[in-house]
């Protein structure tokens, strides 16, 4: 399998040589090899979408290119001339800088160390330059359309301005190959749209660009040129203007792609949950019900109070005022583990600070929620255990060498499906997802819209965040949009369109 | 191809067999493995590697085996309990007093029992509910308690206890001396609740991630108290047992307990492949202890330079197997 | 010699017959019982005589002892008693309580520029004592192990005595085994038992530096079944005159007069404090007494 | 208290002003505070609120804040230096032999450090290159340096020290003793090279997170290393100005400062905002250790009543501005 022909797209012209190659390339862990043999060239001044399932084996490649990981097998090479960075510090000496999937930051730093951590900066040597350090970064941050406080600690930020700071970190290093592995996973639209016309600005000052993501409408609008890998290997490269969005789907899943979406729910159902002007630290007097049998979606922009409604409800964080009932009893303050076990279930939007006890295998994960129904008399039944894991892991399709393996050796999106299998294992009453899908390839998507739909059968009530309206529009009914805290407006799924609710998400009401 | 399989029942789900995982675990042996052999050969006189004498090994760490069980599960919900080795002194003087004041045998370690429950409510307290750091919390309890147990012994020693009472700490069953069976029967517990109970589970998600067990519906909070619970009875009755075995209290006896215990622990985790607290690897930890000082001891080493070699070993024996462990 | 400031002010502190006396005794080791129980012997004493007689532990910290002495130092009492520990460590301290104008006595401590009276047992003697008494035990020959602490000099003292006395009589030091504090019983029981199951045939006898580790060395041969190896102490404490008397393994220890001591001090300090006399001599060494089951 | 700040593209971007984060900071200070006022208040003869007794509590805490400042460097990124005391002792004994074997004073001074240097390069070498445990691996270097120590100087005190190479421990510049001036030194070096350079900056970063830093391309390795060669280097120094200030050097006499140096650290720690060492936080730390020890001295409150009290005074001391953090 060559290497496609590439550039004739809407990039500008390209230089003969690639300025990065991958020959051969793989990488094995004990007797699996996780990717196989790859070649692959990437362009100045191009834009290369990197696309494949979840475990396909994107963000293994991604790390050897950068120093992170080193091959088992083959070799990368720059500017026709054969490498091998031991370190990051080495692949970002020769231009190469990735931003990881998982979001590499120092929690305790501010935004500005953050960005400049580990750089070259000019001044005395050895010394900081702590104004020159916090005007640097707000300039860099500034391009991506971001103002706060660069000296509050990172822990500190939402997670989209997290995000932002370590784009600003990539963004910073100018590199001459950038690598991006999944950027826009926690972004808005908005914030999409921002990053996007700066990595245009990058290509056509002739960086070459590798992108990741599962979010194909996105790569379709930004890609030049797109590679298709599964289970490790090569499949084909091509310009993007020469594929269509089916024959991706089908490539990276191995089978032609099914209905995305589930019908929506057929009947009004009864209000199982009753929020009551709920107030918070940025959200003010919120009131939603959530009926059985349906699903509310959640739209809003970065920062909105999506994230804390759900909090509020699931008793994660004590709310100012207001009330939240569940069958007309009132659970406004208790805990989350109350809250369980009175039926509502939060699947929190960050997997690996919220989501995982990383050093743990995948059945003790996915068992940590239902530790009572794994017991019997304290003790734990690890066949049950066992079991119950295998079947989540079938059902969300998770890519691993057995329930036993540690979460810490999966693949982002797997390790998000494990989050799911953790809370869908509870029979829940209310059911509230935050970014649920966050990193999860398309094939599995439309398995996850399909099993809430059947939870949804049996009268569970679902509430979902997304930040993606497609995604809302597609599965909700109905959708809530919230807006600087406060509830915009409350729209029926099937009869509006992205405008309107974007209108909403601004604070238009006129919409 | 490649082979990554779905974890699903359907295709074949065990390729990681447990054998490696298995292997890796007896790795933690290496480092115990390599100084035992070294002591048996280096031992001319043959005492080293006989039952008598591995009895004395059993019976020099029993005490300290007993503080490092539940040091373990301290270790395992992410905290540090510096209180241990005072508490046991503490609880040995209370009991070594009343028995004295004529208070039976029964009682009187029950009395001790509770106290070390209630310190360790006070540690659990003050670290899960106040949030204080588990290292300055249980250090200041370590102080409070050494001056308790000094103003209760009044500084000196008490001695004269009752028979019944010495035997637990002198008595054999068998060949095995008691608080070798003791420390194994508290060892064995541990070892089932941290492996095979709910409670044991949330210890360690606790300890892997706080914030996403809270998330799973764990009572984080009660969860950690519940493992400084278990602290403060285990050093209770290692201190009533270290009192029996030395038919005397000293307001400062415990006090070795605590670096030791942690120290047992640390090694258990260095050597463990999972880079958590078991107590499979504590009891490692405790042998490459209770070896190293009684081999030392057989080949008559001065004791200055057997302080020296005994750190040179420990870095050499944990190299070792961190160096096998890479290799594997 | 420094500044003029630093210098005790007369009008403030003059001590007569008519005025209430302070004391302060500042001490590293006030969980060891002999020194516990001597300096509670010198309170009982001062207190009788209508003193105010207050005591700082710094739990075997010698830095800090220096700092007991300045904190001392600044309140101006009458006078300072060091319980134990070594002089040559506290140069400091004692060097703030002479710019103070407070005169410093010792409890079995050292003689020592800066110190106006040590009172002490004779540590060589002490170990020489003790000694004499393990090669008696022993019938005359044979070879012992010595469970010392150099690093406490009244405890090094005495075992240099010891062993002087043991090469003396022709007796053989097979080890000098180092007894780690805290824990020294434990300590020296798991000790004893390795040493014994490595060279049961040729100890004959096991001198203590201090009370503590020859309990761990009794319990040890006590376990170990072994009856004729004699074990010796030194200091008399309770327990060990209980050991003593029940007629097994612990044979002697030698017990320093902590009443005289202490009674001595208190004189010393009255002397100097309400009648402004200095003692003859800056060390008085006061003779232990052995006790045996005999 | 992690309070996330929203950035929505039309809000007041600085939602949290630098303000309380400052306030918050002059926060820590509140339980040293209060214990100054207890003291004032308690202390009838007005002794404990004078120059003179303040010069005394400085004096008191140089030496533990020369360990302290160093140890704090090894907790920025993320470890522990359990060896400081034992190196401190080493050093001192080491120095002492050289002074009374007739080598002149500031030669003696240069081997010291240079052995306090070799003695951080080794621990460095094994946590950072060989992958051991700062716990294990630093414990064990106590031991061996402790072993030394007592070989060298065959457990006994040495003493005779040149008036010269004395001075540095007991002489004065003006009214304030020098130890204070070398430890004053030292913080503030190390204050800057904390917060004003990229060293410090990475440093932090590596204890922040060490994945990150890596991917951000600092070599974590050379990092660590160089906190605990500084680690050696300042305990070193401490060493010789212990011995200078006893004027006489004994094996164990540092000993102690590795317990204190690391609860003044945690103190720091536990009242800073981001729970992170600082070297004003352990300012704080070594005030409440040095007050405390102090007031209760001037007060002759009974020594065993006294450790009671200190273990007690700290946590209430902690717990306040742990729950006035929580009001804020
Ligand atoms: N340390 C490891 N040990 C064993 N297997 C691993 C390890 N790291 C990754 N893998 C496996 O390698 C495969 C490829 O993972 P990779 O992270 O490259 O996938 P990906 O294509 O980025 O997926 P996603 O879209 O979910 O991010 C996965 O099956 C994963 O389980
Ligand atoms: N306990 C709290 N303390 C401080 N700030 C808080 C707290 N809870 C919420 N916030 C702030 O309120 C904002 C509400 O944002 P939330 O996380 O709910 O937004 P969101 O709409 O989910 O957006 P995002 O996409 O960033 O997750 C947060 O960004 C955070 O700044
Ligand atoms: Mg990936
Ligand atoms: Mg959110």
């Amino acid at each position: 399998m060559a290497n496609g022909d590439v550039g004739d797209g809407r990039a500008e012209p390209v230089k003969a040589t690639a300025v990065l190659a991958t020959r051969n390339l793989s990488k094995d862990y004990g007797p699996i090899r996780v990717v196989a043999e790859v070649s692959l060239d990437f362009h100045a001044g191009s834009i290369h979408a990197l696309l494949g399932e979840n475990g396909a084996g994107k963000s293994t490649l991604i790390k050897m290119i950068a120093g992170v990981l080193q091959p088992s097998d083959g070799t990368v090479e720059v500017d026709g001339v054969p490498v091998r960075f031991r370190s990051v510090k080495e692949g970002q000496a020769a231009g190469i800088v990735a931003l990881p999937q998982e979001l590499m930051l120092v929690p305790t730093l501010g935004a500005a160390e953050n960005i400049f951590l580990g750089m070259r900066r000019p001044g005395l040597p050895g010394l900081l330059g702590r104004r020159r350090l916090t005007a640097d970064a707000q300039e860099q941050l500034a391009r991506l359309g971001q103002t706060f406080n660069v000296n509050t600690p990172v822990a500190e930020l939402s997670a989209v301005q997290q995000t932002m700071v370590a784009l600003a970190r990539a963004l910073a290093r100018e590199a001459r190959v950038l690598v991006l592995d999944e950027p826009t996973a926690a972004l808005t639209d908005t914030e999409t749209e921002l990053l996007f016309s700066v990595l245009r600005g990058l290509r056509d000052r002739g960086t070459a660009i590798i992108y990741v993501s599962h979010r194909l409408e996105e790569v379709f609008a930004l890609a030049d040129t797109a590679t298709v890998l599964r289970n490790g290997q090569h499949v084909w490269t091509k310009p993007m203007g020469q594929t269509r969005h089916d024959e991706v789907v089908a490539s990276m899943i191995g089978r032609a792609p099914e209905q995305e979406f589930p019908p929506r729910a057929t009947s009004d159902g009864e209000p199982v949950l009753r929020v009551t002007e709920l107030s918070g630290w940025t959200l003010r007097g919120v009131s939603v019900q959530a009926r059985s049998g349906r699903v509310l979606g959640v739209a809003g922009l970065a920062g909105a109070g999506r994230t804390e409604l759900l909090r509020l409800i699931a008793g994660v964080e004590r709310p100012q005022g207001g009330t939240v009932e569940l069958d007309g009893i009132d659970i406004t303050r208790s805990s989350v583990a109350r809250s369980m076990a009175a039926g509502v279930v939060l699947v929190p939007e960050e997997r690996r600070r919220q989501g995982l006890v990383m050093n743990a295998s995948i059945a003790t994960n996915i068992g940590l929620g239902s530790l009572k129904a794994l017991s019997s008399g304290g003790v734990m039944q690890p066949h049950r255990e066992r079991s119950l894991a295998r079947r989540q892991a079938e059902e969300l399709q998770i890519r691993a060498t057995s329930v036993l393996q540690d979460v810490a050796e999966l693949s982002g999106g797997n390790q998000q499906k494990v989050v799911l299998g953790k809370y869908l294992a509870r029979t829940p009453r209310v059911l509230l997802l935050d970014e649920p899908t966050r990193g999860i390839d398309v094939g599995t998507k439309s398995e996850i819209y399909h099993l809430i739909r059947r939870l949804t059968a049996d009268g569970v009530a679902v509430v979902v965040v997304s930040s993606e309206i497609s995604e809302l529009l597609g599965l909700a009914d109905e959708v809530a949009v919230l807006h600087e805290g406060r509830l915009a407006g409350i729209v029926d799924a099937a009869s509006t369109d992205q405008q309107t609710i974007l209108h909403l998400c601004y604070g238009r009401l006129d919409a | 191809m490649t082979a990554t399989t779905t974890a699903g029942p359907q295709r074949a789900p065990h390729r990681r067999s447990a054998l490696p995982a298995r292997l890796a675990s007896y790795g933690t042996l290496l480092g115990l493995l390599v100084l035992i052999m070294l002591f048996t050969v280096l031992d001319e006189k043959g005492i080293f590697l006989t039952a008598g004498n591995f009895t004395n090994i059993l019976e020099q760490v029993a005490v300290l085996a007993m503080v490092a069980s539940v040091q373990t599960v301290v270790m395992v919900v992410g905290d540090f309990d510096l209180s241990v080795g005072a508490l046991a002194s503490l609880v040995g003087v209370l009991v070594a007093q009343l028995l004295t004041a004529g208070v039976p045998v029964v009682p009187a370690i029950a009395a001790g029992l509770a106290a070390g429950l209630l310190a360790g409510a006070i540690n659990g307290f003050l670290v899960a509910y106040l949030g204080l750091s588990a290292f300055i919390a249980t250090l200041a309890a370590m102080t409070s308690f050494t001056g308790l147990a000094l103003l209760l012994s009044n500084g000196a020693t008490i001695f004269g206890l009752p028979a019944g009472f010495v035997a637990l700490g002198q008595g054999r069953l068998g060949p095995v001396p008691m608080p070798v069976i003791i420390a194994l029967a508290l060892a064995v517990m541990v070892w089932f609740v941290l492996s095979r109970t709910v409670l044991g589970r949330q210890w360690y998600a606790v300890g892997g991630n706080a914030e996403a067990s809270r998330l799973s519906g764990v009572n984080t909070r009660a969860v950690r108290f519940s493992a400084f619970l278990v602290s403060g009875l285990g050093s209770a009755l290692a201190g009533i047992i270290l009192t029996a075995r030395l038919a005397s209290a000293h307001p400062t006896a415990g006090d070795p307990l605590m670096l030791s215990s942690i120290a047992a622990v640390f090694l258990g985790v260095t050597l463990s492949r999972v880079g958590q607290p078991t107590i499979g690897g504590t009891a490692v930890g405790l042998g490459i202890v209770g070896v190293l000082g009684n081999g030392l001891n057989l080949l008559q080493v001065n004791s200055y330079v057997q302080q020296v070699l005994t750190g040179l070993i420990i870095v050499l024996a944990v190299s070792l197997s961190q160096i096998v462990r890479r290799r594997r | 010699s420094d500044e003029g400031g630093a210098t005790a002010d007369p009008s403030t502190t003059a001590p007569g017959a008519a005025q209430s006396v302070s004391v302060q005794v500042l001490t590293p080791y006030l969980a060891n019982a002999a020194t516990k129980e001597v300096i509670d012997l010198f309170q009982a004493d001062g207190e009788k005589r209508g003193w105010d007689v207050s005591v700082v532990d710094t739990a075997g910290d010698m830095s800090k002892l220096n700092s007991a002495f300045q904190d001392a130092a600044a309140q101006k009492p009458d006078a300072i008693v060091l319980g134990t520990g070594d002089p040559t460590q506290i140069s400091l301290g004692l060097k703030a309580a002479a710019d103070a104008g407070v005169p410093v006595f010792a409890i079995d401590a050292g003689a020592a520029d800066g110190i106006v009276a040590n009172v002490t047992s004779d540590n060589a003697d002490l170990g020489k004592k003790s000694a004499e008494a393990l090669i008696d035990a022993m019938g005359g020959k044979g070879a012992v192990v010595m469970l010392t602490h150099d690093p406490h000099p009244g405890v090094r003292a005495r075992a240099e005595g010891a062993k002087k006395t043991f090469e003396d009589a022709g007796i053989t030091v097979l080890e000098a085994k180092h007894v780690e504090v805290p824990g020294p019983v434990e300590n020296a029981r798991a000790s004893v038992q390795d040493i014994m199951s490595a060279r049961a045939d040729e100890v004959t006898g096991i001198w203590g530096g201090w009370d503590e580790p020859a309990l761990g060395a009794v319990q040890a041969l006590e376990a170990a079944g072994i009856t004729d190896v004699p074990v010796v102490g030194v200091d008399g404490q309770d327990f060990a005159l209980a050991e003593i008397e029940k007629g097994g393994p612990f044979v002697a220890t030698v017990k320093q007069d902590w009443p005289a001591i202490a009674t001595k001090v208190a004189d010393l300090v009255e002397a100097k404090v309400v009648d402004s006399k200095d003692p003859e001599t800056n060390n008085f060494e006061l003779p232990g007494s052995l006790i045996t089951g005999k």
